[in-house]
């Protein structure tokens, strides 16, 4: 018997990944000498190695390695929505500390799950074998269901958690399930090794386990950035998910599954775009629809935002199902815009939320605006810049997702993404109406800002005001990020 | 040898009735176990489609497969402790704080 | 013959798959389960791959399984008495059956690709089923493998946060 | 001097500026009224120093233009602030200004103590420059600048009285139908702009220019819409059918309004409009013959409403309504001259009687004040006998009615005598002719009546005012009765510059005057010409004396029903009930216009608004968002909350994306 | 000076900066240095007029890379014509007076009221100058939001029921707006430009159908904007409940988006689909003058009444541009400035009584000549321009709508629209009789005082441009003159091509060639068509 020699691999690709796992374990065991008054810290450590991390990925810019025998790649597509996963996560620390504190559930714990949550995500935008993208995606989804029931306290984050957790097996199962098709319509798992397959047949469409392995992944995808008629899960899980973790989970697994699913279908289908147009063409229309109409009779917040993230999803389907570099280079800024705008938001709303988030509704910002007009200012930049109003990154990045679809001939993908668009302005302006136009019925009771807090509301307005005024940087760094594909 | 179709068709029965139990159980951990049935049809899917391509990169994702399922199984099993301390239930009818 | 095992074995495998989902019982369902992977262990025997019958039975059968009907009678739970709501069975069964013909159009009308791979039934035969995996495993699926480590990890992780009596 | 144009409208405007601007801190009457007076004087003066000019002209050179400033200059459209003087303009601006200087200077007495003084003469200046642009205008649009004007004077001095309710309806009133009026101005306008533009190249509204290029339009055709249009707004201006209900209500301005306004000056646009543009109109026989039946029409109907009047200026109102008709009628007939010769002429009595009404009025309301009554002051019913009182109120009065009558001798007679002889020879509506003298005629009966009957009822008789304030009726001071003098005078003698040739003492200087204005337009008007037009002396001469006997015979009913018998009307008004009912409200006209017009739209905007806006075009607006909204209700109810709800939703998901790409 | 434009768009936004500094509670200070920076920033934009040539070039062109990015080029394109020079210059000279107009009326969050008028002074100015489509969309987007905050904050009863239907409804069009000019870029890709620079599109020879659709697209946008009827509902609304200031922008400049939008970009860009839709939009225009008339009539509320006008005059400015003549379009655009001036003077007027009363209801007043007599002078001086009185700014504009309607194929139509100027005047001295005339009856009304030295001032330089611009239009008419021909031309050109196959008849030739006519060549074209009948009018003909 042949001893196995496990081959020489290159581990720059997944530095990042290395560094956060490492930094992860670290945590857990610092985690254990930190009395519980003083988990901040921890916070803040984790701030840093995010930020560290950061550096470590934006350094791998402008390199194409494949490592593990191509079980991964670090390109910049890889990197760039690693640093959109980067910036998610370090919002959501930044909020999470005092939230956490007043909600009394300030477990060490949550940090390094963030951070594992983190090298999932980053291993389904950087994998390049289904199998490493599916393993991503359940670091992503166990960590995750766990961030959801985080407060196990409390009845609603339980139920988050659950609901997450069984609806996700359960679509798990689907893309599994796809998964086995492809890999028997191909012969392989690996994403290049499909592509040349599916590129030397001739009729690829007809060929109906392919088809049936994409769609199937398609769904399994779907659910993960909460795609109509698999989006659910979406409102109840956000409502009832700790609102930093909500935040997070808004903008970094739906940038991740947005991920995989460009890299699959772009990298493997070219050959079946009709196929996945159209129904993304169809999904996105759902999606919109449905998140936006729903969102317009919501009156807790966060239900809300959870709607609108489900339109969000739907506008990003939008110059999915576009899939050329106009619409996919708007997929990456957006989901990078999307994330400063709606984790600011969802900042906002903790800081004026109380303690078992009992101040979550729409009416409990009556009068904010003019008892905390910085606050408010930033509130109405993020809801402006979730609206897509100019100057804000939400215009731009709308912009250029609907320029895909037209670009590619979609006009009337297009035209109902505007409409819908307009539509969702209501229950964005539905805020400001109350923090600006009503008087408060109370005497304001809020979250003192601590420093983190305001650091990651700066952060915010700055990455959802300026990439609206000077977007020519990081849109070239977007087109240049989706030129592999 | 069975052909490959007989497997793929057992699998998909599986499936479907692992389905037909997500959609129909109300009780949690029983509506996991119907998961548990359907990534196994998925498995049996792939290890069918191994072993008629001749290449294992199947049989190895079934065994990622496996270690997701336990890890999914620790975390699920874990939900549903907290879930029944706060509920005194596992029903998922019973998960019904939010909607709307 | 072996058809006819086969086809045993796939009656035992669908009739003990529908009873997970008819017992009201959950610890029934359970062990109808438990019978279900031994089923498929038994394909996967069928299918050369030794390994994997042995990593079912022990996974699945053992670990996992054992967790559930563990869980199971830790929450102790009273069996619903309260009627099943038939349209929402029949609703199920709808989406199953659709589900089933669906994919059963797909298989039949499908074509695999052709056969490549290098591991016919006599190399495993040959080589030994274990070692290919491993070998597989440790070489080209190196990073999956790795990957287990953290899921599991942030599995055990997520479990203790969960579940533990007190933080 | 003919450069100096500009001042004549610019002394007005100058006195307006300093009246509307300082005139609420001078607060004294005497200057107020002096920069007033002044301001219209001066440019009588410059007025007097063009007409001595212009008389020393050939008649071929009596055409000046001067152009102020550029005022819209728009693609191929171009139109400057210009003046216009010619033997008609001339006339126009003489009997502007010197009637409003008369009535400037009457005004000072008349309007002594009034609350808004300064504002009063403020408005009245800017009144004559209104006007005198009007009359100077070069271009169309220069005239319809003052063309509007005038309606806002018109509008402010009617409404001067504002707290009244009856002034503010009535000043709106106006202002509404001379809008009317305009906005077939406007049309005409564009017509011939366009015409000319598009058909010939010459893109003009100047009336020289289109004088020069008369000849190039057709007879009848796009000339008939387009004097039609026009004819459209003279009868808004004018007072004509169908236009004329505003005029009456005009009065509730104060009455030296009413004689500058709506007697003398700015009711006679339409026909200075029409005769400033004949060699237009008499292309068009059509339209000529409108004109003539409008005015015939106008003149006889307005008549017969005066004869059952109470209020004296309302006599006054539709005797002037009449009158513009017979100016409309010499038009229509193509006796241009004569047209404005009456004009003129009724420019001189009527101010006078107007002025003569208000000097009345201005008594007895001084009496009825110092009594604390509140009689109307202004009801014949409450008058009579008033000649010894007011004697030369009387006088100057009895002659400017003689003079409207229609006695010979008096300047009524030539003018109107001209128009009826013209009515009947003039050969461009053949045997219609006959009909618009017989009209004529029966108007000028009617006139003669009327105006007697209010002579007879205001002066002569019993006093009928309350005795108690009997004594504090006193004659007007000189400030009043000055002007009164001199416009009794003109009355008399004015007549005299235009006695029909016939009468051969005199040549017509007038009609010599006007003639370079006219010539084209006689000339064109001789192409449709019936032949054989051609009258003798005699007719001419039996034809003036049946006016002078149907004057007389208007003059002698009023005698015996008013003088003599003075239980006749009543019985007249009991004999004919329904009859009188009628003509004392004005043949009904006001309320069918309120029913057809003025009810109908505001209910149609009544219901506009209520039901079509709010309820269908915001009903749309709203009904989609609320449709949006109930949908957004489906959907949330949708979310039950339930996991095997959402699984399967997710399942169904997936079989029917299968079923659909499977299948396919 | 070479960033006239900008200075003048972004002076207002330093303005801003500069507030942010400001405590809010020293209120005075507040409104000073608002006031200082419109009043600057109209100093400051004065040049740009003294500066102008009056020629069809844009001047004042700036044009710096903004964004490059995949298949867009974006470029900081600004410059004015004499289209749009009338519009930056009235809008920098209203804001002072609207600043100025609720001086006392907005009492609380002054600062942030003075903010947001400073920010909707920038978002016009730049739309009004951009000539990049996309800085254009831009700034017509961000105009918005502002302008919603000061309904939405300062408004009356049902205020956030307009801010919101304000909003949205624009929004609507915009963005269907947007999807058109991303569609037309990439028509622009295909042929070879390379940003989205508004001149080059102008040559953009598109087939007519997808001319037709963006056409569609781009007007929905900008008649919502204007508005034109049946898209009129929020302006009633939005009108009522914005304070003075709001109103008067709104009224003043906004709307003016609309029409300068057809004229700018709509016409221009798509000269084939605007003949083929211009009776469409001339029926609407025409519509929604007889009909905002009839309803301005019925109005029990000033303020409502007054907004309905609005959307009775700017049918007028839709009927005048669609005109596609040249007297036509000045008479629009002139038309545009006299209800800045007009319009804007009757929101403040209303906002002047409103301060003192608390009511807008026509019934609540009456008689106030007696109690106000410089109000009621300057009140009817107003209602005169508006009318359309000669003498006054509102009868040019009027006056030249008309002419040009009258001669293009919308002759009907414009007999019809005349008709207004009757409705107009009935709607508004109804108006002006039941609040001013009649007895002082009511006692509340009894004390009111007589304009104050602030209010007079803000309406003397409106005063004085009602009678400048209605006594000598020419110097307006003059700058735009040169735009105006050069954009009939870029109208009539592809009209002409696309005519070219239908043998045209030679008077047809001289009705639209000929450059302005004077009499004194007008013999020579006589000679040449002896006694051609009256349908030689090729408007006729048709």
């Amino acid at each position: 018997m042949d001893m196995i020699t496990i081959p020489a691999v290159n581990l720059t690709p997944i530095m990042p990944e290395i560094f956060l796992s490492v930094m992860a374990m670290a945590l857990l065991l610092i985690n254990v000498f930190v009395p519980s008054s003083k988990k901040s810290y921890l916070s803040y450590i984790s701030f840093f190695v995010i930020v560290a991390t950061g550096f470590i990925t934006a350094a791998g810019w402008g390199g194409h390695i494949e490592s593990f025998s191509g079980s991964v790649v670090q390109d910049n597509f890889a990197t760039f929505f690693k640093l959109i996963f980067l910036t998610a996560a370090g919002l959501a620390t930044l909020i999470s500390d005092k939230y956490m504190e007043r909600e009394g559930c300030n477990h060490g714990e949550l940090y390094p799950l963030i951070l594992f949550t983190v090298v999932g995500m980053m291993l389904m935008a950087s994998g390049t074998d289904l199998m490493t993208i599916f393993l991503g995606l359940e670091v992503m989804s166990v960590s995750l269901y766990v961030l959801a029931g985080f407060d196990r306290a409390k009845s609603k984050s339980n139920e988050a958690g659950l609901k997450y957790f069984l609806l996700g097996a359960f679509s798990t199962g689907f893309l599994l399930y796809g998964m086995a098709l492809t890999y028997g319509a191909t012969g392989s798992t690996r994403i290049s090794v499909i592509a040349s397959k599916v590129s030397m047949m001739t009729a690829p469409s007809a060929n109906t386990m392919l088809l049936a392995g994409m769609l199937l992944m398609i769904t399994g995808f779907a659910f993960k950035v909460a795609a109509a008629p698999f989006h659910m899960w979406t409102p109840d899980v956000y409502e009832g998910a700790p609102t930093p973790m909500t935040a997070f989970m808004s903008a970094g697994p739906k940038a991740a599954g947005f991920a995989a699913a460009l890299r699959i279908l772009l990298v493997s289908f070219p050959s079946m775009q009709a196929d996945w147009s159209q129904l993304l063409w169809i999904l996105a229309v759902l999606t919109m629809t449905v998140g936006n109409i729903t969102a317009l009779r919501q009156d807790n917040i966060k239900r809300m935002l959870a709607y609108s993230s489900i339109a969000h999803a739907g506008y990003v389907l939008v110059g999915f199902a576009a899939g050329n570099p106009t619409g996919t280079a708007g997929i990456l800024f957006y989901m990078l815009s999307y994330t400063f705008m709606n984790i600011g938001a969802f900042a906002i709303i903790i800081l004026v939320g109380k303690k078992g988030e009992s101040n979550g509704n729409v009416q409990d910002f009556a009068g904010f605006g003019f008892k905390h007009p910085l606050l408010a200012v930033a509130m109405t930049i993020f809801l402006f810049s979730l609206a897509g109003m100019p100057p804000t990154a939400g215009f731009i990045g709308k912009f250029y997702l609907f320029s895909g679809a037209i670009e590619k001939g979609y006009i009337w993908l297009a035209i109902i993404g505007v409409l819908n668009s307009a539509a969702s302005v209501y229950y964005y302006l539905r805020v400001m109406v109350f923090m600006y136009m009503k008087d408060a019925t109370e005497e304001f009771d809020w979250m003192q800002v601590t420093a983190p807090v305001a650091l990651s509301l700066i952060i915010s307005v700055v990455g959802s005001l300026l990439p609206g005024m000077i977007p020519s940087v990081i849109l070239q760094y977007a087109q240049q990020a989706v030129k592999l594909i | 040898m069975e052909n490959l179709n007989s497997y793929l068709i057992v699998s998909a029965i599986l499936f479907s009735i692992g389905t037909i139990g997500v959609l129909s159980r109300k009780n949690a951990i029983v509506i996991f176990m119907c998961i548990e049935l359907m990534l196994n049809a998925v498995n049996l899917t792939f290890v069918a489609l191994s072993r008629h391509l001749g290449n294992l990169d199947g049989q190895v994702f079934v065994f990622f497969v496996m270690t997701v399922a336990a890890a999914e199984a620790a975390v699920g099993l874990a939900l549903m402790i907290a879930f029944y301390n706060n509920k005194e239930s596992i029903d998922v009818e019973d998960v019904n704080l939010m909607k709307w | 013959m072996e058809t006819l095992f086969f086809l045993i074995i796939s009656l035992v495998a669908i009739v003990s798959a529908i009873m997970v989902i008819s017992c009201k019982n959950p610890i029934n369902s359970a062990l109808s389960l438990i019978l279900t992977f031994f089923c498929l262990a038994t394909y996967y025997v069928m299918l050369d791959a030794p390994f994997m019958a042995a990593v079912q039975v022990m996974v699945y059968a053992g670990a996992i399984m054992v967790l559930i009907v563990f869980t199971i009678m830790l929450l102790n739970i009273r069996v619903n008495a309260t009627q099943k709501h038939a349209h929402k069975v029949a609703l199920s069964c709808i989406i199953g059956f659709a589900t089933l013909i669906n994919a059963a159009f797909i298989v039949f009308k499908s074509r695999a690709a052709v056969p490549a791979g290098p591991y016919t039934s006599n190399v495993i035969k040959q080589v030994g089923h274990t070692e290919l995996i491993g070998k597989e495993m440790f070489t080209t699926f190196l990073l999956p493998f790795e990957i287990t480590s953290i899921l599991l990890l942030v599995a055990i992780v997520g479990a203790v946060i969960l579940a533990k009596k007190k933080l | 001097m003919f450069d100096n144009v500009w001042l004549i409208p610019l002394f007005p405007l100058i006195g307006f500026l300093i009246n509307g601007l300082f005139g609420k801190k001078i607060k004294n009457e005497a200057i107020i009224g002096g920069i007033g007076t002044l301001a219209i004087f001066l440019s009588f003066l410059v007025s007097c120093g063009i007409l001595m000019q212009m008389i020393g002209l050939p008649p071929e050179q009596r055409v000046f233009e001067k152009v102020v400033f550029p005022w819209i200059h728009s693609g191929n459209f171009k139109a400057d602030m210009a003046f216009l003087l010619d033997p008609l303009s001339c006339v126009m601006i003489m009997v502007v200004t010197g009637v409003g200087s008369l009535i400037h200077l009457y005004s000072i007495g008349y309007m002594h103590g009034e609350e808004g003084f300064y504002r009063f003469f403020a408005y009245l200046n800017l009144f004559c420059m209104s006007m005198l642009l009007l009359v100077l205008g070069s271009n169309m649009l220069v005239m319809f600048i003052g063309w509007e004007g005038v309606g806002l004077c018109s509008y402010l001095l009617i409404g001067y009285y504002f707290h009244k309710k009856s002034a503010g309806d009535a000043a709106k009133k106006a202002f509404v139908m001379n809008r009317v009026g305009d906005f077939g101005f406007l049309i005409g306008l564009f017509t011939l702009f366009w015409w000319f533009g598009s058909n010939h190249n010459i893109w003009t509204i100047n009336f020289v220019e289109i004088k020069a290029a008369s000849h190039l339009l057709p007879y009848g055709g796009v000339v008939t819409i387009a004097t039609l249009c026009f004819f459209v707004g003279a009868t808004g201006k004018s007072a004509q059918i169908p236009l004329f209900t505003w005029l009456p209500d005009a009065m509730e301005g104060p009455t030296p309004v009413s004689a500058l306004i709506h007697a003398a000056t700015m009711v006679t646009a339409g026909v200075y409009m029409i005769g400033r543009m004949s060699f237009v109109f008499i292309k068009s026989p059509e339209t000529m013959l409108v004109i003539a039946v409008v005015g015939a029409a106008t003149a006889i109907f307005a008549a017969t409403i005066g004869t059952a009047q109470n209020d004296i200026k309302r006599v006054l109102a539709y005797s002037t309504v009449s009158q513009l008709g017979f100016m409309f009628l010499a038009m229509g007939v193509g006796a241009f001259s004569a047209g404005i010769f009456h004009l003129m002429t009724h420019a001189f009595f009527k101010a006078c009687l107007f002025l003569g009404s208000g000097s009345v009025i201005h008594a007895m309301h001084h009496a009825l004040h110092h009594g604390h009554l509140h009689d109307d002051p202004q009801d014949m019913r409450n008058m009579g006998g008033l000649r010894k009182a007011l004697p030369i109120t009387f006088l100057t009065f009895f002659v400017s009615t003689i003079a409207i009558a229609g006695i010979p001798g008096f300047s009524g007679f030539f003018s109107k005598d001209e128009i009826l002889w013209q009515a009947f020879a003039n050969p461009y509506h053949g045997s219609v002719n006959i009909v618009l003298w017989g009209t004529g005629a029966i108007a000028a009966c009617f006139t003669a009546f009327y105006m007697f009957r209010l002579v007879f009822m205001t002066f002569f008789g019993e006093c009928r005012i309350n005795p108690k304030v009997k004594g504090y009726l006193h004659e007007s001071p000189l400030v009043i009765t000055i002007p009164l003098m001199v416009l009794g005078f003109l009355a008399v003698v004015g007549g005299y510059i235009g006695m029909p040739k016939l009468m051969g003492m005199l040549p017509n200087y007038f009609e010599h005057w006007l003639d370079p204005v006219f010539e084209l337009a006689n000339e064109y008007g001789s192409k449709y010409a019936h032949s054989g037009a051609h009258h003798s002396h005699a007719l001419e001469w039996g034809l003036m004396g049946m006016s002078v006997v149907i004057a007389v015979i208007g003059i002698t009913i009023a005698l015996t029903m008013y003088v003599q018998n003075t239980k006749l009307p009543s019985a007249f008004v009991s004999a004919f009930p329904a009859l009188h009912r009628a003509v004392y409200n004005k043949w009904y006209i006001d309320e069918l216009y309120d029913f057809v017009f003025v009810n109908p739209c505001k209910a149609f905007g009544r219901f506009l608004w209520k039901g079509f806006d709010v309820l269908i075009v915001d009903g749309v607006v709203n009904g989609v968002a609320n449709v949006v909204m109930g949908f957004s209700g489906i959907f949330r109810y949708m979310q039950s909350g339930l996991i095997y709800n959402y699984a399967w939703s997710m399942a169904f998901g997936v079989v029917v994306i299968l079923g659909y790409y499977v299948f396919k | 000076m070479s960033n006239l434009l900008s200075l003048t768009t972004f002076l207002p936004v330093l303005g801003v900066l500069l507030l942010l500094f400001i405590p809010k509670d020293s209120k005075a200070v507040l409104r000073g240095v608002a006031l200082a920076v419109t009043v600057v920033t109209f100093l400051v934009s004065l040049p740009i007029l003294t500066g102008f040539q009056s020629n069809a070039e844009f001047q004042f062109v700036e044009n710096v890379p903004w964004i490059a990015a995949g298949p867009f080029v974006m470029r900081y394109n600004v410059g004015v014509d004499g289209i749009s020079l009338w519009l930056v210059i009235l809008s920098t000279f209203i804001m002072p007076l609207a600043v100025l107009s609720t001086w006392t009326a907005v009492e609380e969050k002054v600062k942030e009221y003075m903010i947001c008028l400073l920010l909707l002074e920038t978002g016009m100015l730049g739309a009004f100058v951009s000539l990049d489509l996309f800085l254009f969309y831009i700034f017509w987007e961000v105009m918005l939001i502002p302008m919603y905050f000061i309904i939405g904050i300062w408004g009356g009863k049902n205020k956030i029921y307009a801010a919101v239907k304000f909003f949205i409804y624009t929004m609507v069009g915009s963005l269907l707006m947007l999807v058109a000019l991303v569609f037309l870029y990439f028509k622009g890709l295909a042929a070879g430009y390379t940003d989205f620079g508004l001149l080059q599109f102008f040559n953009l020879h598109l087939d007519l159908s997808t001319q037709i659709w963006l056409f569609l697209a781009f007007a929905l946008a900008f008649a919502i904007k204007v508005p034109m009827f049946p898209l009129h509902t929020w302006l009633p609304d939005a009108h009522t409940e914005a304070p003075t200031a709001g109103s008067v922008i709104l009224a003043a400049i906004l709307l003016k988006m609309g029409t300068y939008g057809y004229v700018r970009f709509a016409i221009p860009l798509f000269p084939e689909a605007a003949h083929k839709f211009a009776p469409l939009i001339a029926t609407l225009a025409v519509i929604g003058v007889i009909y905002a008339s009839l309803v301005a009539m019925v109005q029990e509320d000033v303020k409502k009444l007054v907004a309905y006008s609005s959307v009775a005059h700017l049918g007028f400015v839709m009927l005048g541009v669609f005109a596609f003549n040249v007297e036509g379009i000045t008479g629009g655009m002139l038309q545009m400035l006299n209800h800045g001036v007009s319009t804007g003077a009757l929101f403040l007027i209303v906002g002047f009584i409103y301060e003192r009363r608390h009511t807008r209801l026509i019934t609540d007043f009456g008689g106030l000549s007696k109690q106000m007599p410089i109000f009621a002078t300057i009140f009817m001086i107003v209602t005169f321009s508006s009318i359309g009185l000669p003498g006054t700014n509102g009868f040019v504009g009027e006056f030249l709508v008309l002419i040009g309607g009258f001669g293009s194929e919308l002759r009907w139509w414009t007999i019809v629209a005349s008709s207004g100027v009757i409705l107009s005047a009935v709607y508004m001295l109804w108006m002006f009789q039941r609040v001013m005339f009649g007895e002082l009856d009511n006692p509340k009304n009894q004390k009111l005082l007589d304009l104050n030295a602030r209010e007079i001032t803000i309406m003397v330089p409106l005063i004085a441009l009602i009678f400048i611009m209605g006594l000598y239009p020419n110097p307006f008419i003059e700058k735009m003159d040169p735009a105006i021909k050069k954009l009939v031309a870029q109208s009539r050109t592809t009209t002409m091509t696309a005519n070219a196959a239908v043998p045209v008849l030679p008077a047809m030739s001289v009705a639209t060639e000929m450059p302005a006519g004077h009499p004194a060549v007008a013999p020579a074209a006589d000679a040449a068509l002896p006694s051609v009948p009256v349908a030689v009018n090729p408007h006729e003909a048709k």
